[in-house]
């Protein structure tokens, strides 16, 4: 029902901003840069020292020394630059990047994200996600809507193991856009052919929906 | 100017014993120590603990030191792609103390700088944060981290001269860096080691101060984990 | 890629107002925003904060806007040579705040870092330290040092290229990576400004991240505070 | 009476060690660098942002762009790199430096230094100075035993404004080179000429001397 993941990172497309440096989670948020709109200038961050990542590599010109933080080859844009793990995070910390996507397991509606751990399961570990969440002013959870088992995964508080507290601004899953503000979440846009209540059944946590919805737009 | 060549890692390896902290730079397998992490699989040291932001694959990297059982904890701030590495987690056999991936680069950096201590936005309010101090600047909360004390550190870089100046490639410096300002002792294994005065001095990544001892690494296989491409078109 | 160029010092100082706190990359007369100070003078704010490690000589560099009793305050490591600055201080017309440079290097760094406040053993035991926390680590004191907040930070690269991307040279580096992390508006005028391309990514010092304002500047003067030489033998 | 700048600077640098990073403070303790014993390799680090710092340029040689700390224009040895002042002071806090020499106006039995400011006069800054000393492992100070005005800088304790504490291990005077250690100067060798009277008369501070004290010696 509603978004594939290509739509749901076409959508979160549409909320890029002219000259905006962007931090692209692994998953959902990755494909987000296949659909930067024409007639803006963005420039992707991968924490693992890079500023400027282009595509993938043309077969045959891939290079072990030059990958993105989901350990996939990729190229560098003419502009872009290297550097250092502390440098990256520093970038990261002090708020250079203007907007970080990434996936959750569970967003609450007081901005609490958890993507990291599930108890009594394998942690892999957090990443970069924690100092993402921690320092972007602007972050934009892509995921769907509900887990496997059908059950909300935007809820009134978080129970699994947090990520970070009280940062996620926006939440765009395959039925909906979700604003988070007031300890709620307010309804922005429906996926095509979603209808409120569809999404009022998925939503766990307390959806306001002020006037009518409009549905998401793609070009 | 003052030489730092050893022979190879073998040597530079010397005083390393059970039991003591290691930093190994690289991210995934890109710009591992690869040398430095064959040696002490030879020499079979046990009880180690390892500050590296992964932790290999099964049958590369830190792995191999894994399937040998000769690391006690693993200090990283992402560890899957490992299924020996799960097992012995699992088990006990293996502690884990799991960083933010900032914050371990600024512990890292901490370290080699001299700054015990620092605060960082990461993880507060998470289990990361649990037993730490908090403390509010300008209305944020903020972590209090701090630095380690690593007896070894092991790194890889693209060039090297023989005073220990080191220049990355690409997203292999990652980690490395911070690591060879951190350690007691630096090891550094390099593609291509120079004489000095070849490399231009406005573009050495790190300064041959930070590093004890250098050699010429050999046979780098530089195994890339996701492969991924675009088709020729 | 992203577009950061403006026409000349002037757009590029454009919303500066009176008691800003600004700060000037540089260190003695060596890789000072030249451009920069030139079109300060030149607009005639008043009541500036300036942080910059020295304050210039009487007649260039800072020394220009102390001249025209534009700075208020300046925080800094050395205020020597500059006889206008000693007469506004003694005078009590100027505040001066001398604050140790590693230290003053460091909270530059982590105000661009993202890092509220650090611990640093510098000026421990001494009037510097008075009236800020001061901690015990591993049996050492060390001082708490807190960020600062810019609302601007001007430096000088001798290439940068239209994506803000900046390279230094020789020690005319010194403070102005970390002041170019550290400015909520961050302007870099640059010796020699070229196309995106021609930098070599490894090389660069400075990411373009951090500038949001370049422009190629004119009429260097880059005057040689002491000049020291061998003689031709 | 006594040594001269110039071999107050030439003693110290029978202190350089094999493979050590030296930090030489203006004034005397840049004169040491023409006195580096011939069969060791020492490099000069420069907290603006240099290691492997060589002589003074040739005549018509110098670049604005390559100073020392103290201004001057310098060049750079084969091997030497050029950094930042956050990691110049990185290497400095962090221990990274051997050596450290600087000249004071006072020095106290218990280490204490005091070399940046006197009160009522014209304050000019620290410098790098107080990162220096609350570094270093290993400090030497070079200085004149007393002031013009005759009296000793050799004290019980620091009258001026400190610029750090516990920290100075060796004295080189015109007249002599100290240790401290047990809150206390030890006289280790007289300069040529110089009596321990002389020493005793020119220092406030407790003075050791234990058995007979032997001459400086110079090449």
């Amino acid at each position: 029902m509603g978004l594939s993941k290509q739509q749901i990172a076409q959508r979160i497309a549409q909320e890029l901003q002219h000259n905006w440096y962007v931090n692209l989670g692994i998953g959902i948020p990755t494909l987000v840069a296949n659909y930067v709109p024409k007639n803006i200038d963005v420039e992707f961050q991968s924490e693992n020292g890079l500023l400027g990542m282009g595509p993938f590599p043309i077969e045959g010109e891939e290079d072990a020394d030059l990958i993105n933080a989901g350990k996939q080859t990729v190229t560098i844009l003419k502009g872009g630059s290297l550097f250092d793990s502390a440098l990256s995070f520093a970038m990261i910390r002090g708020q250079h990047v203007q907007l970080t996507v990434l996936g959750a397991m569970e967003v609450a509606q007081n901005g609490d994200i958890a993507n990291w751990k599930i108890p009594g399961k394998l942690v892999k570990g957090m990443g970069g996600a924690m100092d993402l969440v921690a320092s972007a002013e602007n972050i934009i959870v892509a995921m769907m809507h509900t887990n496997k088992a059908g059950e909300s995964k935007i809820l009134k508080s978080c129970s699994l193991p947090l990520t970070g507290v009280n940062c996620v601004k926006k939440v765009v899953t395959n039925l909906a856009v979700l604003e988070i503000k007031n300890n709620a979440f307010y309804l922005i846009e429906r996926a095509p052919g979603v209808s409120v209540e569809e999404i009022k059944a998925a939503t766990e946590g307390d959806l306001i929906i002020e006037g009518e919805i409009p549905e998401m737009k793609f070009e | 100017m003052i030489n730092k060549v050893v022979k190879n890692a073998k040597e530079a390896l010397q005083g390393v014993e059970d039991s003591m902290t290691f930093m190994l730079g690289g991210f995934g397998l890109c710009g591992i120590p690869e040398n430095c992490i064959s040696e002490l699989v030879e020499l079979g040291t046990k009880d180690l603990t390892c500050i590296s932001n992964n932790a290999g694959v099964d049958d590369f990297g830190l792995g191999l030191l894994l399937k040998k059982r000769q690391i006690k904890k693993m200090i990283s701030s992402y560890v899957g792609e490992n299924d020996e590495f799960e097992r012995q987690m699992l088990s006990g056999e293996l502690d884990v103390e799991l960083i933010p991936q900032g914050t371990l680069a600024e512990r890292c950096r901490a370290t080699g700088a001299g700054i015990p201590a620092f605060y960082t936005p990461a993880g507060y309010g998470t289990e990361v944060a649990e037993g730490k101090e908090t403390r509010e600047f300008n209305g944020k909360m903020y972590v209090l981290e701090h630095a380690f004390n690593p007896e070894f550190a092991m790194v890889k870089a693209w060039k090297g001269d023989t005073s220990g100046n080191l220049i990355f490639k690409g997203t292999a410096r990652n980690f490395n860096p911070m690591m060879a300002m951190a350690g007691k002792i630096t090891i550094a294994e390099v593609e291509e080691l120079v004489e000095v005065g070849e490399l231009d001095p406005n573009q050495i990544h790190t300064p041959g101060i930070f590093v004890q001892r250098i050699f010429q690494g050999t046979n780098y296989e530089k195994r890339i984990e996701q492969k991924t491409v675009t088709p020729k078109s």
